[in-house]
């Protein structure tokens, strides 16, 4: 193995209100994997952002190759063979795949670009990560997954020696993630350094050489992956044990709440049949892609069905937007929490009481002392860590943003749950928490559909699965004794 | 106790105290300016006093009406530039009705009253059709749609009018329209009866836009659309709706116009007026972005346009292209110089944080030597 | 302080009185709101030049404004500004005949002489009306010129500005009046009038319309300030044998006048039209006349000018006395090419 | 199931066929035929309408296709610029007076000078927008204000109204009595113009960042691209075309005064729009812009000529011909997007 590529000393980086880096140490080698772990705002982020030159440290030293260096834009880390591959894929929609690729450095013909070249050099690249990707197509038409491809050759167009990978798998289909394994694999063998960042243990038990752990935007250690197994480095990341990871409780399953039979709706899923009861909670897995979170979207009237019909406690109903779905008991709580679940810049006690405003009102005129009392309720009930209900949604981090959002639909008094990946991103100790809300709530009687792409979370929160294959339901399963593998057969797409 | 103090600070510091100081520093100028003027002989009379002054509000009031549809327009994240041309054809219809229905020997008062209800109903309908298309065509936005239908409604009160101006002299009926533009005596003040209205309106949009639960929701969509949507609110609906009012503003602006015109009725009426009404809100407090500004920001900012240009004009002499070069420059410095303190106290809190973070290391390595 | 404070008084005090005591004139002290309809015109500026000069001879002092975007509202402002100021005769060009009739009365309550000038507010607004020549002399001469022009015979069609403009309705009405009525005209076929609105490139793409509209287009009559020029430009530049006569600025149409597209134009002198105005209004304030039908006044130069009674187109569309009185200068300049020279720097 | 996607996702791409499809792609061909079907209707009424009338449409498009093309950056930045038509006045007026008062002499220095003051408003505008973090419809708007109430500014600059006999001989010829290959130097320069915005948007670095910050800020922001520097350029060049505009029409019309081309940055807008270029950024095309500015150029020349009796339906046809273009627009792109989900395998 070849010897230290990079080296980073005592990075300190503070920003207003919080000292996101404290005297944070890493270093990778050449060829090698290095997963970088932590819970949400454990400064993972500021971390890599610091060494691509979106941040400067504000204390500490870069070494490369053994030199020191200064990070001091995005351009100087490209120079100096920093490549990273964010989270949301940083691309431009609506240009080319080529164009994205040699964006910054394209071929010139005297003053004007050479878009033929371009072309013929974006699929040699492509090609050589064994991406099938017409170079012309804008990017914005492409999967995330693609994208992410994309991203990967531009990367190495650049001739990058180190690659930041952050969340790559995040949207990634289980398929999908196992054709970026393989490329990330690839290009470790041809000596490329990368930084994986994930929560997925799967990545990390599956792809990294080495993980470093960190916390509190502090330096927790450096272990190599044959070390380290997922609970000590979950006890690592929260520096406290986590007993009770699923506390489900099995309560008691009451009367239908919601049925829908035939449900389709064309390019995003077909004849599509589900049933929730009360106390249960429901799951429904798949692939990303397979229709899921479209199927959760019509429920909740955000977008019309073609065909089908849903019932809610066994009378058909219309369900034309999400005011009538709330209207009839059904809540949703949306997979992207920031775009969909909050208004960021507006208090805790706003968010909360956004729905059930009229509740709030003294005749007609709202009443804050009311908005306040629900809103601490909720605060307490949920534990919602916050100076108060006043503090902007935009403060908190994303376990308790998500929180927010739960608390918001639970001050409607709904009887039908719709969780849309309710604990993506969300760091260790929340997910504990809304773990416990999902059992507690069903233990009340409301009925909770859950979408999630997390196996474990699915087997072992829920009482019944749903599994959906390219839009259909492809199977049901009692969660009683299910195992991944049963689940995974029935998501896999089918091969030729 | 400090906190509480350091609240209280910052609450001194809202845009609508800013918007208060502007008005007493710009009040105290022109008094002295007023003062020195008589003074020197150059005034032939107290020009700048109350009673003057709001009695000289009257023709800066007159796109009030409007200011409080687009404001909510623009609390929601759009913006529509077609009100005063719907306002024009709400006017021309009420002109063209009017004519028909007396002409048809209707008795002028009923005929003015259909006439007006078919005014107030135009100018509502051309707010919805702007609103139908918005909520119906997402992917365009307001700004392109009302900027067609701003040129669409336009032309057609030319087309009914047919270019010429209508006028209804000596028609004691729509001479009542004329009273709109007068004012009340009380005291030594004449209040103008557009003030006193405006007044009214703007209170009742105080309370509905800040103390219920549909205000609420206003700015809720200018703040998050889909986040809205997904609380249960009926978006399209108050999307609609707001649009529908912010049309039927514009058609009571037209009202107070034709009252303030001596009743003469053009197709190029009000040109330009919704450029005012969104310069007003803005310098009110509103954001084109949306989700932002409050009911008595805007009433100040009427009143602090109408004082500015009743003083640069009476006591500068300032020329109206002049006032006009004025209202420009506030409304970029306005939305200008918010930004410029935000983005300074940024700077200043994180230097100060490095300040301390640079002590507490410096300390913790001696400590540790 | 004090002592400067009563410096500047004791000086002030000196000029006055001896101002006072070298002549007594009838404009001393009094203040005079001038409106024209839009400002940034040089029709307008040129009317304020006249203004100045009655002030000098007169002494009284005045300010002038127009709306920004010439809009009648735009005027109510300003009116309302000089109403503010105790201003002691407003003189105004209306953008709207009508429309400004309320606010004038309130000045009139408030003891204000309101002169109307160049395009008149409705009798109820005014004490007075100054206009440099009546509707149907103007109308007359325009049409008596463009027959000269094309030789009494042909197409001949009208560019006016705004539908609105009450005095271009008052002078395109006298001119269908005539080609109806006087055996000169009878060969002379009249085909429309067309809208520029005062807008340059309207009158151009109008002017544009008509020509290919009626290829055999002999002559336009354009009585407008603003819009002659694109008229002209427009002929000029499709190489037409159109002739264009009209109300005109020499100093726009002197390239036209020489290239031939006009062998004249007309416009009274917006310099005197203003002086008379400003000697109108001071007679008002000064109770030297009340615009009474039957009074006259003095302009120096210019003469004696009588007050009579004025006459605007009633629904029907005729011509019918109202209840306002109204003055003419009667002189109108007419540019050709040997005179237009001497004019440009002035209009 | 013989056949099975196995990204449904990616597999969307799959351009479904047909007209309607092809045409919501190509929004330029679709404009080109709306273009061609008005013609024809037109040509009905009149006959011989584009023979006679063919060089007017091209000399009135012009100056608005020069603005058009100005604001087609800004556009794809995601901005807007509703001051162009007062920086035309404002441009033209002062280049006007500078050539009355014998400071120019020669029509180079007066299109140089044009598009110097233009672009410096323009550049104003887009440091205010991308360093003062002010909305463009607020500082466009204020700017809008504030150079059109500058226009008489006697006061300051002797300037009152620029009229034929300000100008010199040459310059007076120079627009329209120059012919290259039939074409008058008028059209020329919005030739040059499009030519240029178009080889620029396309085929440079500089380019391609414009589009790269209409499409994705942050992304362009964190890749070391210089987005305030991109923004504020993009508004130069609009402040600039619209500088050269100033000094084409005062080469066209001979005069300029304050209420010259007021009201017209609605129409440069529609060009843009009906040429279906993207107010929010990142798509956008000189052709559509071209196409857009010659419709409500003909549009402007034909509705006098049409004889319809009633000369103010200029406005409400322009309206309602905008208002038909983007609903149809939308329309197609809406059925075109349908016609791909249901081709879709699920």
């Amino acid at each position: 193995m070849a010897g230290t590529l990079l080296e980073m000393r005592r990075i300190t980086k503070i920003f207003p209100g919080v000292k996101a880096l404290d005297d944070v140490r890493f270093d990778l080698n050449a060829g090698e994997i290095h997963a970088l772990v932590g819970e949400n705002g454990a400064g993972k982020s500021t971390f890599i952002k610091a060494l691509a030159g979106v941040h400067q440290p504000d204390s500490g030293e870069i070494l490369l190759d053994g030199r020191k260096v200064a990070m001091r834009d995005p351009v100087t880390a490209q120079r100096l063979g920093v490549a990273a591959i964010h989270q949301h894929a940083a691309s431009y929609p609506d240009l080319s795949v080529a164009e994205n690729i040699f964006i910054g450095h394209e071929f010139m013909a005297g003053p004007f670009i050479n878009w033929r070249k371009a072309n013929r050099e974006a699929r040699k690249l492509l090609d050589s990560i064994g991406a099938d990707i017409n170079p012309a197509d804008p990017v914005g038409s492409l999967s995330v997954a693609r994208q992410q491809l994309v991203e990967i050759a531009k990367a190495l167009s650049q001739n990058a020696r180190i690659l930041i990978m952050d969340e790559p798998t995040a949207a990634l289909s289980k398929r999908e993630s196992e054709e970026l394994y393989a490329i990330a694999r690839g290009l470790r063998d041809r000596g490329v350094a990368i930084i994986l960042i994930s929560h997925r243990f799967e990545d990390i038990f599956g792809l990294a050489d080495r993980v470093t752990v960190l916390r509190d935007g502090g330096y927790v250690g450096t272990w190599p992956i044959g070390e380290v197994d997922a609970t000590a480095l979950v006890g690592y990341m929260v520096n406290r044990p986590i007993d009770q990871f699923y506390p489900k409780v099995k309560a008691a399953v009451g009367k239908e709440l919601l049925r829908c039979e035939g449900l389709s709706r064309a390019g995003f899923f077909r004849d599509v049949s589900l049933r929730v009861r009360a106390g249960e909670i429901v799951g429904l897995t798949g692939l990303v892609g397979a229709g899921r979170t479209e199927v959760a979207q019509s429920l909740f009237g955000a977008e019309r069905p073609d065909e089908g019909t849903v019932y809610v406690d066994g009378k058909a109903v219309e369900i034309g937007s999400p005011n009538q779905a709330m209207r009839l008991g059904v809540g949703l709580l949306p997979e992207d929490r920031q775009a969909e679940g909050l208004l960021l810049p507006w208090s805790i006690k706003r968010n909360i009481t956004l729905p059930s405003l009229d509740r709030y009102a003294r005749g007609a005129f709202l009443s804050d002392g009311m908005e306040r009392t629900a809103a601490r309720g909720l605060r307490e009930q949920l534990a919602i860590k916050a100076n108060d209900v006043e503090t902007a949604a935009q403060a908190l981090s994303g376990g308790n943003q998500q929180k927010v959002v739960v608390a918001k639909l639970l001050a409607t008094e709904l009887r039908i749950l719709i969780l849309d990946e309710p604990t993506k991103g969300v760091d260790v100790g929340s997910k504990a928490a809304i773990y416990e809300i999902m059992s507690e709530l069903a233990g009340k009687g409301i009925g909770i559909l859950m979408i999630s792409s997390e196996m474990p979370e699915v087997i072992n929160m829920s009482d019944r699965v749903y599994v959906m294959r390219e839009g259909r339901v492809s199977a049901e399963f009692d969660a009683e004794g299910l195992t991944q593998s049963r689940v995974l057969e029935a998501a896999m797409p089918l091969e030729k | 106790m400090m906190k509480r103090l350091a609240r209280s600070a910052g609450g001194l510091l809202r845009w609508e105290t800013m918007l208060i100081a502007a008005l007493v520093v710009m009040c105290a100028v022109f008094d002295r300016q007023d003062a020195a003027r008589q003074v020197a002989g150059l005034a032939k009379k107290d020009v700048f006093n109350p009673a003057v002054v709001i009695k000289g509000l009257r023709p800066y009031m007159l796109y009030s009406f409007m200011t409080l549809g687009i404001m909510l327009i623009l609390a929601m994240g759009d913006i529509d530039i077609s009100t005063g041309a719907s306002a024009a054809l709400s006017v021309a219809a009420l002109g063209v009705v009017y004519q028909a229905l007396t002409g048809a020997g209707i008795p002028g008062g009923l005929s003015l009253a259909l006439s007006l209800a078919v005014c107030l109903l135009t100018g509502w309908l051309c707010g919805a059709v702007n609103g139908w298309l918005v909520t119906r065509f997402k992917e365009l936005f307001a700004m392109i749609i009302t900027l067609a239908t701003q040129l669409f409604y336009r032309g057609v009160a030319y087309l009914l009018l047919g270019g010429k101006t209508l006028t209804f002299k000596n028609d004691a009926a729509f001479d009542l329209l004329k009273r709109l533009y007068n004012t009340v005596q009380i005291g030594d003040v004449s209040l103008p009866v557009m003030l006193i209205a405006f007044l009214a309106a703007a209170a009742c949009y105080a309370v509905w836009v800040h103390g219920t639960a549909g205000g609420r929701r206003v700015f809720a969509l200018g703040t998050n659309p889909k986040a809205t949507l997904y609380s249960g609110i009926r978006a399209d609906r108050v999307k609609f709706r707001l649009f529908a009012l912010c049309g039927l503003t514009g058609a009571v602006t037209g009202v107070f116009f034709v009252g303030a015109t001596s009743s003469s009725i053009r197709a190029d009426a009000m040109m330009g007026y919704e450029m005012y009404a969104i310069a007003a809100a803005v310098l009110g407090g509103f954001s084109t972005s949306g989700g932002r500004g409050s009911v008595p920001g805007v009433v100040l900012s009427l009143v602090i346009f109408g004082v500015m240009k009743i003083g640069l004009g009476t006591l500068y002499g300032f020329a109206d292209s002049m006032v006009n070069l004025s209202v420009g420059v506030i409304l970029i410095v306005s939305t200008l110089l918010p930004n410029l303190l935000t983005a300074a106290g940024d700077a200043l809190r994180l230097r100060k944080r490095r300040a301390q973070a640079n002590v507490s290391s410096r300390a913790l390595t001696s400590g540790s030597i | 302080m004090k002592r400067a404070l009563s410096l500047v008084l004791a000086v002030m005090l000196v000029f006055g009185v001896t101002a006072a005591l070298a002549e007594e004139r009838p404009g001393d002290g009094l203040l005079i709101g001038v409106v024209y309809k839009q400002s940034g015109n040089a029709y307008f500026q040129a009317a304020v030049t006249g203004f100045e000069k009655a002030a000098e001879e007169l002494g009284f002092t005045f300010q002038h404004d127009g709306p920004d975007d010439g809009s009648s509202d735009g005027q109510i402002r300003i009116i309302e500004n000089y109403i503010n100021q105790g201003v002691d005769a407003i003189a105004v060009s209306a953008n709207d005949a009508d429309a400004l009739v309320a606010t004038l009365q309130e000045a009139k309550a408030a003891g204000i002489k309101v002169v109307s000038w160049d395009a008149p507010v409705a009798a109820e607004g005014r004490d007075l009306d100054v206009e440099p020549a009546s509707s149907k002399a103007i109308a007359l001469q325009l049409l008596e010129s463009i027959s000269e022009s094309i030789g009494g015979e042909g197409q001949l069609a009208i560019v006016s500005a705004m539908a609105t403009a009450p005095n271009q309705n008052l002078w395109i009405s006298f001119i269908e009046e005539a080609l109806k009525g006087d055996s000169a005209y009878a060969n002379i076929e009249y085909v429309g009038t067309v809208y520029g609105d005062d807008e340059y490139t309207k009158s151009y793409d109008e002017t544009l319309g008509l020509i290919n509209l009626y290829p055999d287009l002999k002559g336009i009559i354009t009585p407008t300030t603003a819009g002659a020029p694109a008229v002209a430009k427009c002929v000029l530049d499709e190489g037409k044998s159109i002739k264009v006569t009209g109300l005109t600025l020499a100093s726009d149409m002197a390239e036209y006048i020489k290239a031939g597209v006009c062998d004249a134009t007309f416009l009274w002198n917006p310099i005197e039209l203003g002086y008379a105005a400003a000697y109108a209004a001071v007679a008002l304030v000064n109770g030297d006349i009340t615009g009474a039908s039957g009074e006259s006044y003095e302009v120096p130069g210019v003469g004696t000018l009588n007050i009579e009674q004025s006459t605007a187109l009633n629904e029907a569309g005729e011509l019918a006395p109202t209840d306002g009185t109204i003055s003419y200068l009667n002189k109108l300049n007419a540019f050709t090419v040997e005179t237009v020279d001497a004019w440009v720097d002035i209009l | 199931m013989g056949e099975i996607q196995t990204e449904t996702v990616a597999s969307s791409r799959r351009a479904p066929s047909g007209v309607v499809s092809m045409l919501a792609r190509r929004r330029e061909i679709l404009l080109l035929g709306v273009l061609l079907a008005l013609l024809t209707g037109v040509s009905l009424r009149v006959p011989g309408y584009l023979r006679n009338n063919y060089m007017n449409i091209l000399k009135g498009g012009s100056i608005n296709m020069v603005m058009a093309a100005g604001m087609l950056p800004v556009l794809l930045i995601g901005s807007i610029d509703i001051s162009v038509a007062s920086t035309l006045a404002f441009s033209g007026a002062v280049a006007g007076m500078l050539m009355r008062d014998g400071y120019i002499v020669s029509t180079i220095g007066m299109v140089l000078t044009g598009i110097a003051i233009g672009g410096a408003i323009g550049a104003l505008n887009g440091v205010l927008v991308a360093y003062g973090r002010v909305l463009p419809i607020i500082v466009t708007l204020g700017m809008g204000y504030v150079t059109r109430a500058m226009i008489p500014m006697d006061w300051l600059l002797g300037l009152n109204k620029i009229a034929r006999i300000n100008l010199t001989d040459s310059f007076k010829v120079f627009f329209l009595d120059h012919y290259r290959l039939g074409l008058p130097y008028l059209v020329w320069f919005a030739v040059v113009v499009t030519l240029l915005t178009g080889l620029f948007l396309r085929f440079t670095r500089i380019g391609r960042r414009v589009y790269a910050v209409g499409s994705n800020e942050s992304a362009a922001l964190v890749r070391g691209v210089h987005t305030g520097g991109i923004k504020t350029l993009a508004h130069a060049i609009c402040g600039a075309a619209s500088g050269l505009a100033g000094v084409m029409w005062l080469g066209y019309y001979n005069s300029v005064e304050k209420t010259t081309a007021s009201g017209d940055e609605m129409y440069v807008i529609a060009a843009c729009v009906l040429g279906g270029v993207a107010v929010t950024g990142g798509y956008g095309k000189i052709t559509g812009v071209v196409i857009g500015a010659l419709m409500i150029a003909m549009i402007n020349s034909a509705i006098p000529q049409l004889n319809v009796g009633n000369s103010m339906i200029t406005e409400f046809v322009k309206g309602l011909l905008l208002l038909a273009a983007i609903l149809l627009n939308a329309g197609l792109r809406r059925f075109a997007r349908r016609r791909e989900l249901l081709g879709r395998r699920v």
